[in-house]
């Protein structure tokens, strides 16, 4: 069966835990950019939107800041690449663990991230690269979207509970209607 | 239920925004007493537009000007918070 | 003023209902007040017909841009309590309560004031703790204040979600039984009609547009239906404070917000008190006609639009199934809103201006409707005495310049932390 | 006369699929595509309820959601509903209804006894009697409630449940007759994304009542093409689903009933579904209301709408009586003579209020030619009862003529459905001689079409729905019918009710019995203002919110005021639309997931212990650890006193954390912190507190230096979210400028905290290569691999660590430590211990001493403060109010007896005196015993020594106290030193 023929199809993965840093940029941002893409083997990316470079995943999350998602192994290496990089234009801090991350896989994640919500998961400009922080279910959460049947959903993991309980509950709801 | 466009992530529900406080009414620690109470203790509070700060806070975080009518609700400008206020 | 009743009824149903007058008169206004009120509702018609009832001044105007009643007495969940922890408070409310016991009678007018009980649940220890503090406070000063064992709450609330799966398990409350509820358009119409028969004139869709002073005296108003002389002028428009004080080139204390209310379907009696919550911002109870009355936290933006956002709706009807789960099936019939004069310190501002004869009543945030008699009273001598009672003396309207803040919950100046 | 029945054949309804129903009691037979009216209307039903306050028997009088007054209660258990409407209620097998609002029962209603007191009780009559106190009013009352509300409330948690989505759209369509369905047509043809709702079970709306040709196919050919060509260009058609809300920005709310009232839903377990729709344009299809006219004995069983007496006969198969009177002002009640006529049953007379001089349509000549026609006339009195119509009298020619008839097929005009409209903020405009209102200016982005804009006849609302759709549309594309389906209404309109009528019985709100009298009499007593007249009689308050009654009733109050029907003015139109079931507005947010439950990242770790939990705002933490048969104070009391004996082990994983980094971190913490943290040295950590802008203090916490340009500050659970908007409002808005990172790191950082004389022994063996920092001094370290930070930090008064580690390896560091204590005799503690230990030190905390309303000052830190200023809130504590006489100071209070002081108690001078202070917390003296307490009182500091009483009238509890000051254990700070 293809995905096609079920445009709702779902499935709810927990991946491995990785680390996580967050780094800010406050001064010399053209050439504090610069040396960080060199560093980090690519462009930043921009406003609202997020990359691979090298084996990280890079996610624009407020003005002049962002995350770095990294294997375990890379972490440390990784901050102190940033830290470097920024020299005194900016700074790195450890965030590993201040997120957690469920992957939703299939054609029905913007479905699913319709249920409860606010934010416009179904328009086609929310493409593959984008990220938006959103409010679901009283809870923060923000979206990585990886390919155009799979996107990453990061919360605090004080509220991983409740919330991954509800989009699995959404998700059965989906399965069941169909 | 607002849509405020968020200089950053483009039209928003007010949902994932908050209101802070009249622009007037942003107080620097070395205010003198008197700006201070003239500020923080007293609103001109129009029926109709002016300069708002609110915080898309389940966004990006980030802070914004924003002119609304308070009877209408038409909102006429977004602006990040530095940006030069227009008259 | 002719007398109501049952007999009056009766005369009524034999004579095809002649016999019934006006219950208040529309007169033209005159040249010249004592003095004048600005707005027509609950509280500028209970100022008025205390100024003529209890001071003797009946030479008074009450001013109302379009129909009385029609600001935020009109528009609120008409719960009638005087539950307050700050003493400022709990006095001037439990002054207030014990006008609503015998307001029916005195102004000849019934307000259906149903004393049913109004009370705060608990859904924790620290809940509890707070409740009793309260309470203590409430007893301390004179006014009734007893707690709810779970199986009082069970046999008087036979819907209320006692177990322990609720998100916040109720584990006791703290009532006050002569809280309760009262018909609101009642209250203006017969504080109306009351005042109209002492000689008070209540003039309708007469709006002022401007505050005239002479040497930083007010000398009177400028209306719609042209100018009108006045010793003494009272404001009293709250949810519009801001944009009359502004006449008199005044900035306020207070910021225009609005709260959201909605009723259900009406139903046979499901629901027999009032209920608050300590965890829970919202409250449930039941009208006369049958309706669920339901309302939460206000909508927390400046706004004038009387349109509440849907979303807030939506929470409140959680927070109200959380609470009783057998509302989940009943329907909402109609929703409103209201402007609230949302103070900066939570409480509300009855006193004198720095305008010589201007006086302002306001800063009520969503919570002046159990004050309407009390607000009335105290302003009526404030009026009368060119300075304020006992009551609504630490209301003034400088106590944020002076720091003598009365904050009933401690959040703070912004009035969207309230 | 046979009254209602089923004809052979004919309707809309699949006569092939037989579905059985419940009705009071008794067994019905109705089709697939009936209605509940619809199905009991063909069974001969004519009694469907009782009326509010008079009782009086109602029989069902439209065929849509504006019914006021056949109300049943459906379902059972978790699935009942009260307050449905017939008309709005398509039956499904299994169906369970009742009748409403009456004892014993339909038939025989005692309740009647109220409309034979009638004229002692008008409207309002409530206000003029009942005196005596409010304790009287409680008995009259209790009566009154038993006899008002509707149908019985449910006692069960709802069965189902109930989903929200977000839905966007360029284009949302409100309604499915001819002109909503050429809009979403016009508007998906133009390449918009389209919505399309209907609240009906099917797409059609007046194409259901009367078929047409259309493009030169049948309406219903033409309506099934048109749901395929939207469904092809990937529209979304929700039907059962009504616009209740039109909210700002063009948000719509729509509410999709996947389940009729009572019925079982499907596997996903919904009821219904409520779809937040923000829409770029939107387009009000939404038709118009028949208005009833006003005739004595109109609201009798058998009175009915004449466009509902048409859809019976087309859309359901059901000829509603055999012998009719048509009452009209306007053309279309011509086609339900014609209609009826055409079904077999009489027409006793049509009474037209228009003058006979008039140029009559073709459709009017055509009635003419065989049927009973009288211009200028009207009627004046119904005559009938329960069993429904007797006959009628009517007013031709001037003269009273008896009618004999079954049925009364009413017309009063049509009044555009203007509600969402208005609820978008728009202005109305209003025709005389139609006597309607109809939208004129908006100020979203709403577009009426069709009948609701007041296009007269089906190639106007075609055309209407097809051009206003989109800029693109061309008009001559727009879908055409034949000229015979193309009936204008020519309304005249005529409010006036026969003078012979008695206005005590013609009825203007049916639901709730607001007879023309009632109008008059409040009119009379001065209740003139339009929103004056509604709440004085209720008019336009029931359950249908005066969908069919609004405007005969300002017609009647504009006559009694001798001015225009505008200029009286409107009431407001407010949301719902139709009354929305509370169930699909909370959806999943009610019950256990009111608000979501944070989980600290030890709760697995914490929950196999068994822990009494705590409830710290959304948070969940541990409160005691009971050890056997303890209850929750023996608990706390003994692990209170294993901190100050031995070593206690406690998870603060959920204190507010923030990482502040870069050259102007100091700088920037001057602003936030009250006290002086810029001349940090680095590995040191010092006590803190923070101010709101209006100088009160917010909230308390430590700074820590952890590297030249890094600073951790913590603050408390409850004020975390709290304090995180407050950092972000001064590092974006107050100061840009600084160059300094601030990162909420409250759950990157798990910590555990150590304390008691043994602490330093449990760090020194968890973490032997780490030297053990000396009290406010911190220090890096490694604990099996997992990178740990420990602060030397106390807030129990004992020798105490907090050791952090990331959260999610936070386990084995919770593990190794727990171990480590209790190999030496220590234990795990609580909240309940946590608060006992740090009342003894009298340190403050969010919630109890920091209540929002005490000054630095009151709580005795003055001297903490920073004298250059220059911090938040510095300028507002300049106030002269803060310096004052009489100010609640905090102080300590110490049993005089051992009693317990009770927490939240009064303080007093002696008995029956006012309150000069309260305990905001109450603790004992872990190691000497005796009960002791935190608290405010008047001019505290002064008044060291003093004795007071501590009282309770809540919980009759007293305890006398003297004051101390507010520490009772190692006031010299000994404890902390090795």
């Amino acid at each position: 069966m293809t995905n096609a023929a079920h445009p709702d199809l779902v499935s709810l993965q927990t991946p491995e835990p990785s680390r996580l840093l967050r780094f800010e940029i406050w001064s010399g941002h053209k050439a504090a950019q610069a040396r960080l893409a060199k560093a980090l083997g690519g462009p930043l990316p921009g406003i609202c939107k997020s990359a691979d470079l090298g084996a990280a995943r890079l996610i624009w999350v407020e003005q002049n800041t962002w995350l770095v998602r990294t294997s375990p192994a890379d972490g440390d290496e990784t901050l102190a690449t940033l830290t470097k990089a920024l020299g005194k234009d900016g700074s790195a801090t450890d965030m590993s663990g201040a997120l957690r991350r469920l992957r939703i896989n299939g054609p029905g994640w913007r479905t699913l991230l319709t249920i409860g919500g606010v934010f416009d998961a179904e328009s086609p400009t929310f493409a593959p690269g984008c990220m938006a922080g959103t409010i679901v279910a009283h809870s923060p959460v923000r979206y990585d979207v990886i390919s155009e049947d799979c996107v990453d959903a990061y919360t605090p993991p004080s509220y991983s509970p409740d919330l991954f309980g509800f989009w699995c509950e959404a998700a059965e709801r989906l399965a069941k209607a169909r | 239920m607002l849509l405020i466009a968020c200089p950053n992530c483009g039209p928003r529900a007010q949902a994932e925004f908050t209101f802070e406080r009249p622009l007037a009414s942003i107080v620097t620690p070395t205010e003198t007493l008197p700006d201070l109470i003239h500020k923080l203790f007293t609103r001109e509070n129009p029926r109709g537009p002016s300069w708002e700060l609110w915080r898309h806070t389940y966004g990006c975080a980030g802070w914004l000007k924003v002119h609304r009518d308070t009877h209408s609700h038409q909102i006429s400008a977004a602006l990040p918070v530095d940006m030069e206020t227009p008259s | 003023m002719q007398r109501y009743s049952a007999l009056s009824l009766l005369r009524g149903g034999l004579n095809g209902q002649k016999s019934w007058q006006r219950a208040w008169r529309d007169p033209a206004p005159k040249s010249h007040y004592d003095v004048i009120i600005i707005g027509g509702g609950g509280h500028g018609l209970a100022t008025a017909y205390y100024l003529s009832k209890v001071h003797g001044i009946r030479n008074v105007a009450v001013l109302e841009r379009s129909w009385i009643g029609g600001g935020n007495t009109g528009r609120n969940t008409t719960i009638v309590r005087s539950n307050y922890r700050q003493p400022a408070l709990h006095n001037l409310f439990e002054f207030s309560l014990k006008l609503w016991e015998g307001m029916s009678d005195d102004l000849n007018y019934n307000v259906m004031f149903s004393q049913r009980g109004a009370m705060f649940l608990g859904h924790s220890d620290s809940d509890m703790i707070r409740l009793a503090e309260r309470g203590d406070a409430m007893r301390a000063a004179g006014i009734d204040a007893e707690f709810m064992t779970m199986d009082q709450l069970r046999k008087k609330l036979p819907l209320l979600d006692l177990s322990d799966k609720a998100r916040y398990p109720i584990v006791g409350a703290l009532n006050q039984p002569r809280g309760g509820t009262a018909r609101h358009d009642a209250v203006a119409w017969g504080y109306a009609r009351a005042a109209d028969a002492l000689g008070v004139d209540v003039i309708q869709n007469c709006e002022v547009l401007g505050i005239d002073r002479v040497g930083g005296r007010v000398t009177g108003v400028q209306t719609t239906r042209g100018p009108i002389g006045a010793d003494r002028v009272g404001i009293c428009v709250a949810g519009n404070s801001g944009q009359v004080a502004a006449m008199a080139d005044l900035r306020l204390p207070i910021e225009s917000h609005l709260l959201q209310a909605f009723v259900s379907e009406p139903v046979k009696p499901m629901v027999d008190m009032v209920i608050m919550s300590q965890s829970i911002h919202a409250y449930v109870s039941q009208s006369d006609k049958g309706e669920i009355v339901m309302g939460g936290d206000p909508d927390l933006y400046p706004t004038y639009s009387q349109r509440g956002r849907p979303d807030r709706i939506e929470g409140v009807a959680g927070q109200c199934i959380a609470l009783f789960p057998a509302l989940s099936r009943l329907r909402m019939l109609r929703s409103w809103a209201g402007t609230t004069d949302m103070s900066f310190d939570g409480s509300p501002i009855i006193g004198t201006t720095p305008v010589e004869g201007l006086y302002l009543n306001g800063g009520w945030c969503y919570g002046g409707f159990k004050a309407t008699p009390a607000s009335g009273w105290t302003y009526a001598h404030t009026l009368a005495k060119g300075e304020p009672h006992a009551l609504n003396a630490p209301f003034s309207l400088d106590r944020f310049e002076t720091g003598a803040t009365i904050d009933e919950t401690g959040a703070g100046p912004m009035p969207h932390h309230r | 006369m046979s009254g209602p029945i089923r004809l052979a054949d004919g309707g809309l309804i699949d006569r092939s699929r037989a579905v059985s129903f419940v009705f009071d009691g008794q067994t019905y037979q109705g089709y697939g595509g009936d209605s509940l009216a619809s199905a009991l209307l063909a069974n001969g039903v004519v009694l469907f309820g009782r009326s509010f306050k008079y009782h009086r028997p109602r029989g069902v009088m439209a065929a849509g959601i504006e019914e006021p007054s056949a109300l049943v209660q459906a379902g059972s258990g978790g699935r009942y509903e009260p307050n449905s409407r017939a008309t709005d209620v398509f039956i499904y097998d299994g169906l369970q209804s009742q009748s409403q609002n009456r004892w014993p029962s339909l038939g025989f209603d005692l309740g009647g006894l109220n409309s034979l007191i009638s004229p002692f009780i008008p409207a309002g009559f409530y206000y003029k009697t009942f005196f005596g106190g409010p304790k009287l009013w409680l008995l009259y009352e209790h009566l009154i409630r038993q006899m008002a509300g509707l149908g019985m409330p449910p006692t069960k948690a709802d069965a189902d449940i109930y989903e929200h989505r977000a839905a966007f759209c360029d284009v949302l369509v409100v309604g499915s007759g001819p002109a909503g369905l050429a809009a979403a047509l016009s508007a998906s043809a133009a390449g918009s994304r389209v919505i399309l709702a209907e609240q009906d079970e099917r797409l059609g709306g007046s194409l259901l009542t009367d078929p047409a040709t259309i493009d030169g196919q049948a309406s219903d050919l033409w309506i099934a093409k048109a749901r395929e060509t939207l469904m092809a260009a990937g529209g979304r058609i929700l039907t059962r689903t009504t616009a209740a809300g039109y909210y700002d920005h063009d948000l719509v709310n729509l509410v999709e009933r996947l389940t009729e009232p009572g019925q079982t839903p499907g596997a996903d377990g919904l009821a219904q579904r409520l779809w937040r729709v923000r829409a770029g344009k939107v387009i009000l299809a939404t038709g118009a209301f028949e208005r009833p006219r006003l005739f004595e004995g109109n609201d009798l069983p058998g009175v009915m709408l004449s466009g509902a007496v048409r859809t019976y006969l087309r859309r359901y198969g059901v000829r509603a009586g055999s012998r009719a009177v048509i009452t009209t002002d306007n053309d279309d009640a011509y086609r339900t003579a014609l209609a009826l006529a055409e079904a077999g049953a009489s027409i006793a007379a049509i009474l037209d209020s228009r003058p006979a001089d008039g140029v009559h349509s073709a459709l009017v000549q055509k009635a003419m030619a065989q049927l009973p026609v009288h211009f200028g006339a009207k009627l004046i009195a119904a005559k009938g009862s329960a069993k429904g119509l007797k006959g009628a009298s009517a007013l031709i020619e001037g003269k009273v003529t008896a009618l004999d008839c079954d049925l009364i097929a009413v017309s009063g005009g049509f009044s555009p459905v203007v509600h969402l409209h208005m609820q978008a903020g728009g202005t109305l405009a209003w025709d005389e001689i139609s006597g309607s209102f109809s939208p004129d200016q908006t100020r979203q982005n709403q577009t009426t079409v069709g009948a609701a804009a007041g296009a007269d006849g089906l190639s106007a609302t075609l055309l209407s729905g097809w051009s206003k759709a989109s800029a693109k549309a061309k008009a001559k594309a727009a879908p055409t019918c034949a000229s015979d389906d193309d009936v204008a209404l020519n309304i005249i309109a005529d409010w006036e009710p026969a003078p012979q009528a008695s206005l005590k019985k013609a009825f203007v709100d049916y639901q709730n019995d607001v007879t023309a009298a009632d109008l008059d009499l409040a009119w009379r007593e001065g209740y003139r203002s339009v929103e004056h007249l509604k709440r004085y009689t209720t008019l336009g308050m029931a359950t249908d919110q005066g969908k069919t009654s609004n405007l005969v009733g300002l017609a009647r109050l504009a006559k009694s005021e001798g001015r225009p029907v505008p200029s009286v003015g409107l009431t407001t139109f407010r949301p719902p639309y139709t009354p929305v079931t509370l169930g699909v507005l909370a959806a999943e947010a009610t019950g256990a997931h009111l608000d979501p439950r944070r989980r600290p990242v030890l709760y697995q770790t914490h929950a196999a212990e068994q822990p009494i939990w705590q409830p710290v705002g959304y948070w969940h933490r541990p409160r005691a650890y009971p050890m056997g048969n303890e209850n929750l104070h023996q608990a706390a009391h003994r692990e209170s006193l294993t901190v100050r004996t031995k070593v206690g082990v406690t998870d603060v994983s959920t204190l507010g954390k923030f990482d502040l980094s870069g050259p102007d971190a100091a700088t920037f913490l001057e602003l936030i912190c009250a006290t002086t943290v810029g001349k940090l040295a680095v590995g040191r950590g010092r006590y803190t507190i923070m101010l709101r802008e209006d100088g009160m203090v917010m909230d308390d916490g430590t700074v820590w230096r952890t590297e030249e340009n890094r600073f951790l500050l913590t603050s408390s659970t409850g004020g975390a979210d709290r304090m995180a908007a407050h950092l972000s409002y001064v590092r974006k808005v107050i100061a840009p400028h600084l160059k300094v990172a601030v990162a909420n790191v409250q759950e990157h950082w798990a910590a555990v905290a150590v304390a008691g004389p043994l602490a330093k022994d449990v760090v020194a063996a968890v973490l032997p290569k780490m030297a053990v920092p000396r009290h406010m001094s911190l220090d890096v370290g490694d604990l099996a691999g997992v990178p740990t930070l420990t602060l030397a930090a106390s807030y129990s008064g004992e020798r105490a660590f907090e050791i952090y580690a990331p959260s999610d390896q936070i386990a084995p560091v919770w593990a190794a430590i727990a171990k480590a204590a209790r190999e030496i005799g220590g234990c795990l503690y609580g909240l309940e211990a946590l608060e006992i230990l740090r009342i003894e030190k009298g340190h403050i905390v969010v919630g109890g001493e920091i209540d929002g309303r005490a000054s630095p000052h009151d709580l005795g830190l003055s001297k903490m403060l920073r004298p250059a200023g220059g911090y938040i809130g510095a300028t507002a504590l300049q106030r002269p109010a803060f310096a004052e006489p009489g100010r609640l100071q905090m102080v300590g209070f110490e049993a005089v007896d051992g009693s317990a002081i009770p927490e939240g108690s009064m303080v007093l001078t002696a008995p029956k005196t006012l309150p000069v202070g309260h305990v905001t917390a109450a603790g004992l003296n872990v190691i000497k015993g005796g009960s002791i307490a935190l608290g405010f009182l008047r001019d505290g500091f002064s008044r060291t020594g003093e004795s007071l009483i501590a009282w309770s009238p809540t919980r009759n509890q007293t305890a006398e106290v003297k004051v101390t000051a507010p520490v009772f254990y190692d006031v010299a700070g000994v404890q902390y030193r090795d």
